[in-house]
């Protein structure tokens, strides 16, 4: 078990370095470079190259760049908030997305769990067709398009919540995207809880535990419900990754200042370092959420914790 | 000396609704078990034998339904009573709460997927127990369901009975009008008489339930009552005993005298809570007792493994200590031993031979093996497409079989003392019940078979007092048959065996 | 109680008890007048998998609706006169109004903060369907044109699928090892990498437009299906009928295509139906974020982003149109693939 | 039954199979098993679960690469394991490199010794080295050149080995011409005129022609357990049949095809109409009756049917046995037949092997392993058997046996000849306390 997880997380370093690498080599593919400002001198312009390190060969760069980036520098930012440092910039930004993000799949997860085990356990009722349905508009419409329902319906019209995030309401300001967010978090863990539920509902166990005289909520919790989570966790880690896209957009509707829309704003003006910067901070998130979820898997499930005997 | 029935099937039929339409996959099925004694149901895959027994404890697939039967289940209450209950009218609930586990119990066939992956084999064991805590609560609900489930199916029938006389009357009354409008009479007495009539079977009805409703509340009430005076005398009897040590205790100093009876105090008060609950402490030793009665060694160490550290032979023992963890009355084995080796195959069969000695528990035992059947059976139901089409005592099925059938299946059962060097085989193959066959199911593949097999399928014959066969052959009409010679001779020379094998 | 009654009556047939046996009954039927092991006829698997996706309602209307977008994704912008990028800043922002169907508020062309504009520029004759967006563009030419991007997209998204994905997926399952260990490696880091930030990076290294979005989703795209399939292959290959085909001495080509694929090429398509509204998403999501299809061209991601950015709360029908077929095309697509998965994989919806 | 005169049809020398599950961990399934079978006859090979037997049938139909020992198959050996020769190469090395070592070091001590005896004399210091290096260097040599012999030999035999496992089809196609040549020496030395001449001649290649397309490989076929999973759902039975007549080219024309077809179908008891059916639409007898079809249009000297019946209903499983029979009886087919059920083996069984723990534990006639059982293992699995006679049933106590607290260790056994073909593995002692017995 050690051995495996130590193996996981050799890989995942392994995995972020290349990805970091090549996070490098689009950075300097980019279409002209950070300091075309015409109004540089070419003697300027070679100082800041020279400041900034752009004028050694590309590997040194690297190097240099990796270094950086393990001592939490990602260097500084060049359009946005000119020579801020990108750390100061993500800075509390980071916090508020994680929350958001968090607030989402954990509503979500359960939500979606709930209504995955009631479709399963009153299968083939209206129950069942009801929890499909739900979930089938639940991953088929853009989380952005549920937000703008919210923020037409529920906020503008109906004046309930905020329509945008506010600071001084850090969570009452954050239901509608979270509740936007998670839509789709809630579609997907329904859909296969409830395949994977019904799957089990099946087995021979479970058959066994009703002829020794389990019934009702007893029989479903110590035995559907405990093997169900099992296989549902491993879809946990690409809903995350969907919940970050969704999150870009949400953040931007309803102006939260978060990673999500710092990154839009960045495309839209251009300032590669930060996308890079944050590109990585992505990818950095996924592949931890993605070690987390298959070490787990291997803590939950004894068939992988405990060794067959010999 | 009159055996006692424990279990009977009467005329069960079931049809399963699929996708490519209904089956009848059991159709009228009849059937005895007695205490003590092992059944066995020989058939082939499809023959509807694990059906019938799964529909019997209540934990049928969903789309199956019970068409028409009974499943009388001698029910012996907490207070020693015992009366014959159709399992049937059980709701699901009842069924799980009093019956499932604790007085039949079954056995899979497949000891690698029945047990939950993700639990400790002691929890599985233990959970059937620990599932009813509460000893006393437990004693109500046995006493009240049977209470329940007449008083359940009283008021059915009283409903039923109103339906049919209403029935009854609208279609006189139709009659009755009509012929009047015939005859140009007036309607309206008929009319009256009619809302009158009517009126009078509802306040029968009405009456009936009325009473039915107040001799269940009085049983209920008295069942209540009795379960409290139970409660009360283990309570009397604790506190009798610690009043009594207390005593004695007064008036004596020493010490080794008022330890005695501090520990008398103690055990009578262990004494309630093992009469009133199912303690974790009590689940535990008994599932290891139960492990080692199932012949797993070293079971403290067991307790604690999941099933996927065990071998296939060693899980199928699990699953027969859970099936045994609430001293069940009947076990019904569902194939076993399929799964397993054949030495494996040989060691449980040998076990399940031994737990039934010990414990005296009715078995009924599924399996299409004639070999393992001649190892455990005392009574024997062959089934064929859904329907016993031979049942008799063990060695009046082996040794003087009736129907074709079964000796197609003897005949085609290797024996290794014999040296044929072919085997009598059955030709073609089980019939897909989805296709409603004509007359006999089996007439295609039967070598004897008569032209009114192809009509009508033969009733139960009697051939001896335990022994029925259906098949128009024993027709006093039919021409005589003799069983093949092969299997006569087998069967000559199997005798023989037994004789050698005595002296 | 009456279907109670039917069966009864289905059963009462002949029995033992009601039938009195005539002369000749009781002789010995011959060999030839039964037939062993009768065989019923039932249809072959793609038959029956079309009669059970058939039999499913909502896929059927999914179906129907997907084909009248593709028609409407066609013929749309041809039905009126105005050209998706035809400018008429005169008349921006009017509300939808439909020759006819006037009389239903939807579509009279009035507001209810700005009234109705084409009353109050006295352009009675002029008609926008789904009404202008804020440079007086028509909204219906534009929706549909913005679907025909969608659906190209979608179907480089299916070929992709069964392009790359598969045939990754197939290789890498088939011959398993060494070969397997390095495409799997390979594939676990471009899937480590968060879609998001590699279509983003792309577009910011490319110029946007259709051509980098179908680039971008080549990159990515094809993981989900290699994966499926090679999931499927590991299934398959160890399969008792691929090892028969294999000790008869067949090849590695005829394992793949004659004998495996045939199995499972129906979770395959049902596969590639979900990733179309996956690969729609995306453009969609590009476009919103500013990456997508350039102006004046229309996507159905850049119109909802325009008129979200520019007139959401002030000219909500603006955003309605494009919004509706994005989330029907989703939808519809959705539910196709579950009717399709469903009828080709029975055991799901039980019996 | 003894066929000594005749040539085996199949021999199996030495089988060793281990599969490897990760880096540390390896599954020994097979562990040396050697047997022969004879044309027409049928072998039985018994074992429980984890026994081995499938993976022997496997690896003799070249489903798996064996690990070590040698598969003839006609005469031709078809697979060949190179694990322990690769092993002995890989020891050798070691064992030749320590002695090198040890050597030297010896020499250097007493170069040494003599330096520091003779640090003066310089020239008499080298005279004496000289001496000592040409004492040690010709054992040195010798070691080494002994161990180049014997790395040379075994890579020779890996060649040949990997060779085999390649070429064996070509080594198939020059046996039969030699055959055919054989066979036409004398034909053509009475050909006296040219007309006969050139009559021989042309009989001649056209047998060589023929004797080229002949393939080995698919003379030897297999059926499968699962008659459902070892049939394509998505084919239909006609094609199921006909796939390896497609493969290997075997028909000139669709109706030829068709024609061979319908012609076995119908001996196995099967209609035309069936034909164009899916198996699904079939029971799981007839379904078995196809993957016998299957094997039998490839017209093969041996059919490896590997539990081809456990998955059936006891009633169907005669019949497929009755069937497997009657085949033999007309082709002269022979069987290795895979089973778990002894009392079936038993009726079509020739000579059977019992398998333990990937040994062959005992192996003899049908009669010796059946009136007189010597291995403890084979004894425990013949009462293990139920038999359909109550009586007897009721009173018999299964011998039971278990290896590990047997104080059995099959590394230790060899083979020991019983009577007439009956081996039984065990040590000596072993042996003489079952016999007793």
């Amino acid at each position: 078990m050690t051995k495996y997880i130590l193996k996981r997380i050799g890989m995942a370093i392994l995995t972020l370095i290349v990805i970091l690498f090549l996070l490098f080599i689009l950075l300097k593919l980019m279409p002209g470079s950070p300091f075309n400002d015409e109004k540089l001198s070419v003697d300027a312009r070679a100082a800041l190259y020279a400041k900034y390190g752009l004028d050694q060969p590309i590997y040194v760069q690297f190097f240099k760049y990796l270094i950086n980036v393990i001592q939490g520098d990602f260097g500084v930012s060049y359009n946005i908030s000119k020579n801020t440092a990108i750390t100061v910039l993500i800075g509390n930004r980071l916090w508020t997305s994680i929350r958001i993000g968090f607030q989402a799949v954990t509503f979500g997860a359960i939500v979606g769990f709930l209504l995955g085990t009631v479709a399963a356990i009153k299968h083939n009722t209206i129950w069942d067709s009801l929890c499909t349905l739900i979930s089938v508009i639940g991953v088929s419409i853009p989380s952005y398009v549920f937000a703008m329902f919210l923020i037409y319906y529920v906020a503008f019209k109906g004046g309930v919540f905020p329509l945008s995030y506010s600071e001084s309401d850090p969570f009452g300001s954050s239901i509608l995207p979270t509740l936007s967010l998670s839509m789709f978090t809630i579609a997907s863990i329904a859909r296969f809880t409830r395949s994977e539920m019904l799957e089990i509902l099946d087995s021979d166990y479970m058959l066994l535990a009703e002829s020794k005289g389990m019934y009702g909520a007893k029989l479903i919790f110590r035995h559907a419900i405990r093997n169900t989570l099992i296989p549902v966790i491993t879809v946990l880690a690409p809903l995350i990754v969907g919940l970050m896209t969704g999150s870009l957009v949400v953040e931007k509707l309803f102006s939260i200042p978060g990673i999500g829309s710092l990154l839009v704003t960045a495309i839209q003006s251009n300032d590669y370092n930060v996308v890079i910067a944050l590109s990585f901070i992505y990818s950095l998130m996924y592949i931890v959420i993605m070690l987390v979820v298959d070490i787990l898997y291997g803590v939950i499930d004894p068939r992988i914790r405990v060794a067959k005997e010999a | 000396m009159e055996k006692d029935k424990v279990l009977s099937i009467k005329n069960l039929s079931i049809t399963f609704t699929t996708n490519s339409g209904d089956v009848n996959a059991i159709r009228g099925v009849d059937f005895d078990l007695y205490r003590g004694e092992t059944l066995a149901i020989v058939g082939e895959s499809g023959s509807g034998k694990s059906v019938t027994t799964k529909a019997a404890i209540g934990i049928l697939a969903s789309n199956g339904r019970i068409n028409s039967g009974e499943v009388i289940y001698s029910f012996k209450n907490a207070d020693g009573t015992e009366r014959p209950i159709n399992l049937l009218n059980f709701s699901k609930r009842e069924m799980r709460k009093t019956i499932n586990g604790k007085r039949i119990a079954m056995i899979f066939q497949d000891p690698m997927t029945s047990l939950d992956p993700t639990m400790k084999i002691g929890t599985q064991i233990m959970e059937s127990m620990l599932c009813y805590p509460n000893k006393l609560k437990a004693r109500y609900n046995d006493l009240i369901t049977s209470e329940n489930v007449d008083y359940k199916f009283a008021k059915k029938q009283n409903k039923q009975d109103y339906e049919s006389k209403k029935d009854l009357i609208k279609e006189s009354y139709k009659k009755d009008i009509s012929e009047a409008k015939k005859k140009n009479q007036g309607v309206s007495d008929i009319k009256n008489d009619y809302k009158n009539k009517l009126k009078e079977i509802k306040t029968a009805f009405d009456n009936q339930n009325k009473n039915l409703d107040m001799n269940f509340k009085k049983s209920k009430s008295s069942i209540k009552e009795d379960c409290e005076k139970y409660r009360l005398s283990l309570l009397k009897k604790r506190d009798d005993k610690i009043a009594k040590a207390t005593d004695e205790m007064k008036d004596n100093n020493d010490e080794e005298f008022i330890a005695q009876k501090n520990k008398e105090i103690e055990s009578a008060k262990r004494d309630y809570i093992s009469q009133t609950k199912v303690t974790k402490e009590y689940a535990k030793s008994r599932a290891l007792e139960l492990l080692k009665l199932v012949g797993i060694t070293d079971a403290e160490k067991r307790i604690n493994n999941y099933p996927h550290q065990l071998s296939g032979g060693m899980r199928q023992r699990v699953v027969i200590a859970i099936a045994l963890a609430c001293s069940p009355d009947i076990l019904i084995c569902d194939e076993p031993t399929t799964a397993l080796d054949v030495t494996i195959q040989a060691k449980i069969l040998d076990l399940i031979k031994k737990l039934q000695k010990k414990l005296g528990i009715s078995i009924i035992f599924i399996t299409h093996n004639l070999g393992v059947v001649a190892k455990v059976a005392d009574y024997v139901c062959v089934m064929y497409a859904g329907k016993i089409i031979e049942k008799g005592l063990i060695d009046e099925i082996f040794y003087e079989p009736a129907h074709p059938y079964t000796w197609g299946l003897l005949s085609s059962m290797p024996d290794l003392n014999t040296n044929d060097k072919r085997l009598y085989t059955i030709p073609g193959s089980a019939p897909n019940l989805l296709h409603k066959p004509q007359g006999d199911p089996f007439t295609p593949r039967n070598k004897y078979a008569l032209k009114i097999d192809t009509v009508v399928e033969a009733p139960m014959f009697k051939i001896s007092e335990t022994h029925y066969a259906s098949t128009w052959l024993l027709d006093p009409r039919a021409p005589k048959v003799e069983m093949p010679k092969e299997l006569k001779d087998r069967i000559e020379k199997m005798k023989g065996d037994f004789k050698n094998a005595k002296k | 109680m009456k279907k109670k009654k039917d069966i009864k009556s289905a059963t009462s047939e002949l029995t033992y008890k009601n039938y009195t046996p005539k002369a000749g009954d009781f002789d010995f039927l011959k060999n030839n007048e039964t037939e062993v092991d009768k065989n019923y006829s039932s249809q072959n698997y793609w038959k029956d998998t079309l009669t059970r996706f058939f039999k499913n309602k909502m896929a059927v209307i999914a179906l129907v609706v997907i084909l009248i977008i593709v028609l409407l994704a066609i013929f749309g912008p041809m039905m009126n006169s105005y050209a998706y990028d035809e400018v008429n800043s005169s008349e921006a922002n009017f509300a939808p109004r439909i020759p006819g169907l006037e009389w239903l508020p939807m579509f009279d062309g009035s507001e209810d903060v700005f009234g109705n504009k084409y009353e109050l520029t006295g352009k009675l004759d002029v008609y926008y369907w789904f009404g202008s967006d804020h440079l007086g563009r028509d909204i219906w030419t534009r929706t549909w044109q913005g679907t025909r991007i969608s659906l190209i997209i979608s179907l480089f998204a299916v070929a992709i699928d069964m392009v790359i994905g598969m045939s990754y997926g197939l290789i890498s399952g088939f011959f398993g090892g060494k070969v397997d260990s390095i495409m799997s490696r390979f594939e676990e880091i471009i899937n480590s990498i968060p879609t998001l930030v590699i279509v983003t990076l792309l577009m910011m290294v490319l110029k946007p437009g259709l051509g980098t979005i179908i680039v971008a989703l080549m990159i990515t795209g094809w993981i989900g299906m290699s994966r499926i399939s090679r999931a499927q292959m590991f299934k398959l290959k160890e399969q008792e009928f691929v090892l028969v085909s294999r000790t008869l001495g067949a090849g590695n080509m005829r394992l793949i295509f004659k004998d495996i694929l045939p199995n499972i090429i129906g979770q395959l398509i049902t596969n590639t139906m979900f990733s179309i509204p996956n690969a729609i998403f995306t453009e969609a999501f590009l476009s919103f974020v500013g990456l997508g299809i350039p102006a004046p061209e229309a996507s159905l991601g850049s119109l909802i982003s325009d008129a979200y950015s520019k007139s959401f709360l002030t000219h909500p029908y603006q955003i309605l149109p494009p919004l509706i077929v994005l989330g029907l095309l989703m939808l519809s697509f959705n539910i196709l693939a579950d009717g399709l998965r469903d009828a080709l994989d029975p055991r799901l919806k039980q019996v | 039954m003894l066929k000594n005169e005749t040539a085996p049809l199949l021999e199996v020398q030495n089988l060793k199979e281990f599969f490897k599950i990760n880096h540390n961990d390896k599954v020994k399934a097979v562990h040396g098993v050697s047997f022969k079978i004879y044309p027409g006859e049928t072998y039985g090979l018994v074992g429980e679960s984890g026994s081995g037997k499938s993976t022997i049938g496997r690896s003799i139909i070249r489903l798996y690469d064996i690990t070590s020992g040698n598969v003839y198959f006609d005469g031709i050996r078809i697979s060949a394991g190179t694990r322990w020769n690769e092993k002995e190469i890989k020891f050798t090395k070691i064992r030749t490199n320590k002695k090198v070592k040890e050597l030297t070091s010896e020499m250097n001590k007493e170069i040494k010794e003599v330096k520091t005896e003779h640090a003066n004399d310089k020239e008499l210091s080298n005279k004496y080295i000289e001496e000592i290096k040409a004492k040690y260097k010709p054992q040195i040599e010798e070691a080494k050149k002994y161990c180049k012999e014997v790395v040379d030999r075994e890579k020779g035999n890996i060649r040949s080995a990997k060779y085999d496992n390649k070429h064996f089809e070509e080594a198939y196609t020059k046996k039969l011409v030699t055959e055919i040549d054989e066979k036409y020496k004398p034909i053509f030395a009475e050909a006296k005129t040219e007309a006969k001449q050139k009559k021989a001649k042309e009989a001649y290649s056209k047998e060589v022609e023929k004797a080229k397309k002949t393939k080995l490989m698919p003379q030897m076929q297999m059926i499968f357990q699962d008659p459902m999973a070892s049939l394509n759902p998505r084919k239909k039975v006609e094609d199921i049949v006909a796939e390896g007549l497609d493969i290997h080219h075997m028909y000139s024309s669709l109706t030829e095809r068709r024609d061979i077809v319908l012609k076995w179908l119908k001996k196995v008891g099967l209609s035309v109409e069936q034909a164009n059916r899916y198996p699904h639409q079939f029971s799981g007898g007839q379904r078995q009756r196809v993957g016998i079809t299957r094997a039998l249009v490839m017209n093969p000297k041996l059919i490896i049917a590997d539990e081809c019946i456990s998955a059936l209903d006891v009633s169907i499983q005669a019949q497929v046995v009755n069937l497997m029979k009657d085949i033999q009886e007309e082709t002269g087919v022979a069987y290795l037949f895979i089973a778990h059920d002894l009392s079936m083996v038993k009726y079509i069984s020739d000579r059977i092997g019992v398998l333990h723990l990937g040994y062959l534990v005992e192996t003899g006639t049908t009669e010796e392993i059946f009136n007189n059982p010597i291995h403890p293992y084979t004894k425990s699995l013949l009462s293990a058997i139920p038999t359909p006679n109550p009586e007897v049933e009721k009173t018999k106590v299964p011998l039971f046996y278990d290896y590990a607290t047997s104080n059995i260790d099959y590394r230790k056994g060899s083979e020991h000849l019983i009577s007439g073909t009956h081996y039984v593995l065990g040590t000596d002692e072993e042996i003489k306390k079952w016999q007793k017995k």
